[in-house]
């Protein structure tokens, strides 16, 4: 019975626990104004931005289920670098038939966006790619063409940013996007026979796994935190108003790991349709709980940058528009819950086939 | 707190899953049956005998008690499939969920041998008799007596709110037995017919009449009557009310009124599908959930603050659904309409606000989860 | 400035509580099963099935403002009879150029309804009229024809029941509801240049007046109800959460009142298109809250029939989806606010006349 | 509590609408001005001096002070107007809202004549000094002291989350002058530049620098710069709350987003337009209950529960749509665009769960309506 209750991410948590608290600890209040370049060299050392790739495609091998505990640890601890982009790059390369780099040679993504263009012609590409996170950073931009309109044939585009006009921003949660407009630039381009929603789908599973780490780390902090204050002579945590906030955290935090470790698990794409998108349609939603919970048991401390909870916070907000927004999801799960042939059996089967077939 | 691991079910547990499915699917044709949603199934006992008859019931109680000697992950896929059909389980529910398991944790031998073998064949049927006019939430406060009296006990005292004491063939009552809060709490089984026992339906606010008063004058029961040590009512009852709390049918029970939704939605309603997406989603999260308390069950475990955990959000989820069909269902649903799905709204739009109550209510499942929460 | 904040229903109010608590009083836990014709002989007597109309329409006269008190209390005890379904009848009479009938000749009105349909031809209609309120009590049923299918020009139909198949059945809060048939049934028809609109905009002032009364007393019920009721020792009001719960319900209950009372207050026709569609949607929306807040407070007591607290929750369930539902409500208020020139206008303009104009 | 009695609008409140409308569409055009979101407004000196010099500052303070001597629900009626557009009322806010009638209430003769022309000229501007590191909800529990010294006090602590301290001209403080909790405690008006006092701002979580902290080191202050007797601090400061709080701010701060918003809804969008309607018709029901507060006030009622009970519902409905108007713009929105709607919802995502926070949190007000609903 163990083999199905197994933690399979649990090993590489224990192991890397200790390098993300040390890295980024519980006690800081802002990230780094820059990309700091030796902890990205840690990073990649590690093998972070490969894992759950097989090393024969240039991967650090692991599963899915490692690459999620990574992620999940990332998120707890609001690690202010690009793991997660430079890991779903990775996956892009290995999935255009090409070895995912490691070291300098990394790349991020650039998520599907509605207002993204791209046209390519003999190897010139002219549009542009809005709100590419760390866009200013990495060596190389990979976007999937059919994610940005250039048509369901454009293969992997691999995009030199030091070939395009950069503009770079902030997002929500402080961290460097950047707009690249492309006039004429030469990019190389790689068959794969990967859609956009195959895509979408990794994506969303890599950002919920974030989201589930900086769940944990908003609840636990706040458990600690309710504790600690007093207000009228006791700690606040008697209270208990501040327990149900309490209490909603965790149920938030609870629910949102339990589905992306599941999911992880099954790992076996055509029934991580369903799944993946439920999971990431929840953690929105969860995410929108734990922020609003996690600042009023908080009260004005939380706030301010001066205290280390915005850090998650903003993080959260920022997630919950990456890959898949609540309405474009809720829509999509609507339309696939109206046209299966039983409700109960999409919820219960644990591997729905197509039209409902168990398999 | 425990972590909910991951689970996916094996094999054999998909294979149970077809064939439950497909027995239900012929044995309750849509129209053929009365549709009851979660702790208000209508009472069958020929079903209930059927079911019985497949090993479905008592499945996780001991072979040698006449159960199925199975998990409580296999309970719960023949359960999923009995609830999301809304199936007339009320006879053997309770005793299937919680006296059963809990008999067999408390009783004596004899009391295993007799009671086990009832309940798994369906003959038997037991009510809860906790709560108390002065008595809800705070349990403690049990004032319903039982003194010793020759060789045996003398009942008095009132239980109210008792599901299904009206067709049980058994209750399973907590009586004081001494002044101490806790400690002086006492489970016993009384027999439907005993002397002195008068079961009096209390109309419920959708009309039906499954709430019972259960009124104890001067019942005399023997020693054997008595479910454990005396004092130890108290942990025993909690220990069921987690049994009670951590099944899918909180968050389950709805699906019959859903499924027909489903079926009234236009495909160009937007607002319908978002909100069916929502809703679907939420419910496919929960699944998980309750399949790895489940598992943890199946190891041993006693997952209390993860079934309140998930009881607690997943009655309030149900609540916000009957809310979001009611708001496209498009006007005042009729109790007795003889459209099931009309019907069965009108139902869930009064029972609704009776699933964040019964089995702990929401705010004293919050502080089942806190307390759960600092005790690791 | 008193004349802007004076509580224009409060005599009649304080005239009529006495009648209200002691025909229905607090301690009241179920309906009488039949129509008790004393009590609709005292309230059409006290002319409660017309006040609000003028006297030489055969009002009973008075202001709008003391129609929605009456409603108030009538809502607020939770009155078994169609008191509120007859004003309005009476109204649509007035308004359809006749004398509105009072003591035996009373009539009720069947609500717009989706599944209606009407056909009428040389004086006989055929169709049906589905879920009329109290149309197996009343002599006569009155429908505005355009409410109903039957065309614009249809004008107000006057139904007798007894020439009608009448199925009698209960609505969610016990109350009898008629289906009529209709198959060449002779009716009469009266001229009016009321259109369905306003006929559902008098329709939701006089539900939403109903659903305020009920809601003030779910607040009064639940606030008496916590001090009482002791649990660990001590009453329930004590516990914070109980608190919020009586604190939800009181909201609630005065957001109701006011917006009911204002626009009472305002009783111009031109103006209340917004704020009566607003009344009802927000009323509509804090009845949820009420229910389940009422209920939660109440624990299973609240869930039997033994206990008075359904009495007025099951009414608030029906009454939330009587003349504009939700859905139809917000639509028709979102299409209104993105039509309008500037939405701080609408909200802020006492009286927005066309094209957000200030009058 | 009272009840909140109906009202509408006077012809002559009508036209000050219109003129105050008038006048802010030719001062604020579109694009020319910084829009903030309620108490996030932009701090323009410019803009507050001319606003006072048409009269609406200090609105409600008597001419004698140089106020305008106009009701409550004119001051209403300007303040709708300033803060659906997000007008930069930043420098001003404070004084108009709650020290200028606080001083006027509490202040003596030469107090009240030397700050209430300040303020309604648009001169002075305040902050409050009130929280302390350890002291947020529980306000009772300050412990910044002022002594005796020298005919006058010496203050040492430190306040934060002081909004807008970095511009104000003045600090309202509240210091503890004995150890009675209550009883204890004395206000303080503290110029800018009196020496010992250090402002030093305090990153908020949008990156805006308004939130400060105040240390007093040693600031010795005349026994003139008390407001009100001494240990009377509490008692005033819970009158300038239920000021604080009985505003339209609490639930009208959105609108320069939600206008934005409108704008770019599609005309077949039924999710957005239902959302739209949602939450118009609240605002609408929202206003009426404002408005009948400014009434009560004007009448010399102190509508302190009322005030506490549309605040708490106002800003927590202000988040509930600032989730609605994010889920329909489709993306995350960046706190640097260019594009007003987007730079706002940013802000607006990021300060939003502040409101149920500032000016007493929705658990704090929620004790203060029982206590009044109790005290009736």
């Amino acid at each position: 019975m163990s083999t199905h209750t197994s933690d399979p991410g649990s090993e590489i948590e224990a192991a890397l626990s200790g390098f993300f608290r040390d890295t980024w600890p519980d006690d800081m209040s802002d990230d780094p104004d820059v990309f700091r370049d030796d902890q990205w060299s840690a990073v990649t050392e590690l093998g972070l931005t490969t894992i759950g790739l097989p090393e024969h495609l240039g991967g650090a091998g692991g599963s899915l289920s490692d690459l999620v505990a990574v992620l999940q640890l990332a998120g707890r601890h609001a690690v202010p670098l690009p793991i997660a982009e430079a890991n779903l790059a990775a996956w892009l390369t290995s999935r255009s038939g090409h070895t995912a780099g490691s070291g300098p040679m990394w790349s991020t993504i650039a998520r599907p966006e509605r207002r993204d263009h791209l046209t390519i012609r003999d190897g010139l590409a002219t549009g542009e790619l809005c709100d590419v996170p760390w866009g200013n950073e990495a060596p190389q931009v990979l976007a999937l063409g059919s994610a940005h309109g250039a048509g369901a044939a454009a293969g992997t585009i691999v995009v030199d940013p030091d070939r395009c006009t950069v503009t770079v921003r902030e997002d929500l949660a402080g961290q460097p996007i950047a707009h690249l407009t492309l006039d004429d630039t030469p990019v190389t381009r790689w068959d794969t026979d990967l859609t956009a929603d195959e895509f979408a789908l990794r994506g969303m599973l890599v950002t919920a796994a974030l989201m589930s780490g900086a769940m944990t780390g908003a609840a636990d902090l706040t458990r600690e935190y309710v504790e600690v204050r007093e207000q009228f002579g006791r700690p606040i945590s008697k209270f208990q108003a501040v327990q149900h906030h309490v209490v909603e955290l965790v149920q938030m935090a609870v629910m949102t790991r339990s589905m992306v470790e599941r999911v992880a698990l099954v790992a076996d794409p055509t029934a991580q349709q369903i799944d993946i998108r439920a999971l990431k349609l929840t953690s929105n939603e969860n995410a929108a709980h734990v922020t609003r919970a996690a600042h009023q048991a908080h009260g004005a401390i939380g706030m301010t940058r001066e205290y280390r909870l915005h850090r998650l916070t903003r993080r959260l907000h920022l997630w919950r528009d990456a890959f898949g927004t609540d309405l474009e999801l809720a829509g999509q799960f609507g339309e696939l819950a109206a046209t299966a042939p039983s409700l109960a059996a999409l919820l219960l089967d644990d591997t729905p086939g197509p039209a409902g077939e168990t398999v | 707190m425990k972590s909910l691991r991951p689970t996916v079910l094996t094999a054999d547990e998909r294979a149970l899953q077809r064939t439950v499915r497909n027995y239900l699917q012929e044995r309750l044709p849509e129209g053929g049956y009365p549709i009851g949603l979660g702790i208000s199934a209508a009472v069958d006992r020929d079903f209930t005998r059927d079911l019985a008859a497949r090993g479905w019931i008592g499945m996780a109680l001991p072979r040698q008690y006449g159960g199925g000697g199975r998990t409580a992950v296999e309970r719960q896929i023949v359960v999923e499939e009995l609830l999301t059909r809304g199936a007339p389980v009320g006879f053997h529910w309770v005793a299937d969920r919680q006296t059963g398991p809990s008999i067999l944790a408390n009783g004596t031998e004899a009391q295993r041998s007799h009671y086990l073998p009832g309940i798994a064949s369906g003959q038997f049927s037991f009510a809860i008799g906790m709560s108390e006019p002065d008595s809800g939430s705070d349990l403690a406060s049990v004032r319903a007596r039982a003194v010793p009296a020759d060789d045996g006990w003398r009942l008095n005292g009132t239980k109210v709110w008792t599901s299904g004491a009206d067709t049980a063939t058994h209750i399973l009552g907590l009586f004081r037995t001494s002044d101490e809060r806790h400690g002086g709490l006492t489970q016993f089984i009384i027999e439907r017919d005993t002397p002195g026992m008068i079961v009096s339906p209390i109309a419920f606010i959708d009309g039906t009449q499954h709430f019972c008063e259960v009124v104890f004058d001067d019942v005399l029961l023997p020693d054997s009557a008595r479910l454990g040590d005396v004092g130890a009512g108290w942990g025993q009852n909690v220990g069921e009310l987690a049994l009670e709390r951590g099944g899918v049918d909180r968050w389950i029970s709805l699906m019959p009124v859903l499924e027909r939704w489903v079926a009234t939605i236009a495909p160009d309603d937007t607002l319908a599908l978002t909100d069916l997406g929502r809703i679907t989603a939420r419910l496919r999260v929960f699944r998980g959930m309750s399949l790895s308390i489940a598992r943890l069950v199946d190891e041993g475990e006693s997952p209390v603050t993860e079934a309140a955990l998930v009881k607690e959000m997943g009655t309030r989820f149900e609540q916000e659904c009957i809310e979001i069909v009611r708001h496209h269902f498009g006007r005042s649903p009729r109790p007795d309409s003889s459209d099931t799905f009309e019907s069965l709204l009108a139902q869930a739009i009064l029972a609704g606000p009776s699933w964040t109550i019964r089995g702990g209510t929401t705010e004293i499942l919050r502080s089942v989860i806190m307390k759960g929460l600092t005790a690791r």
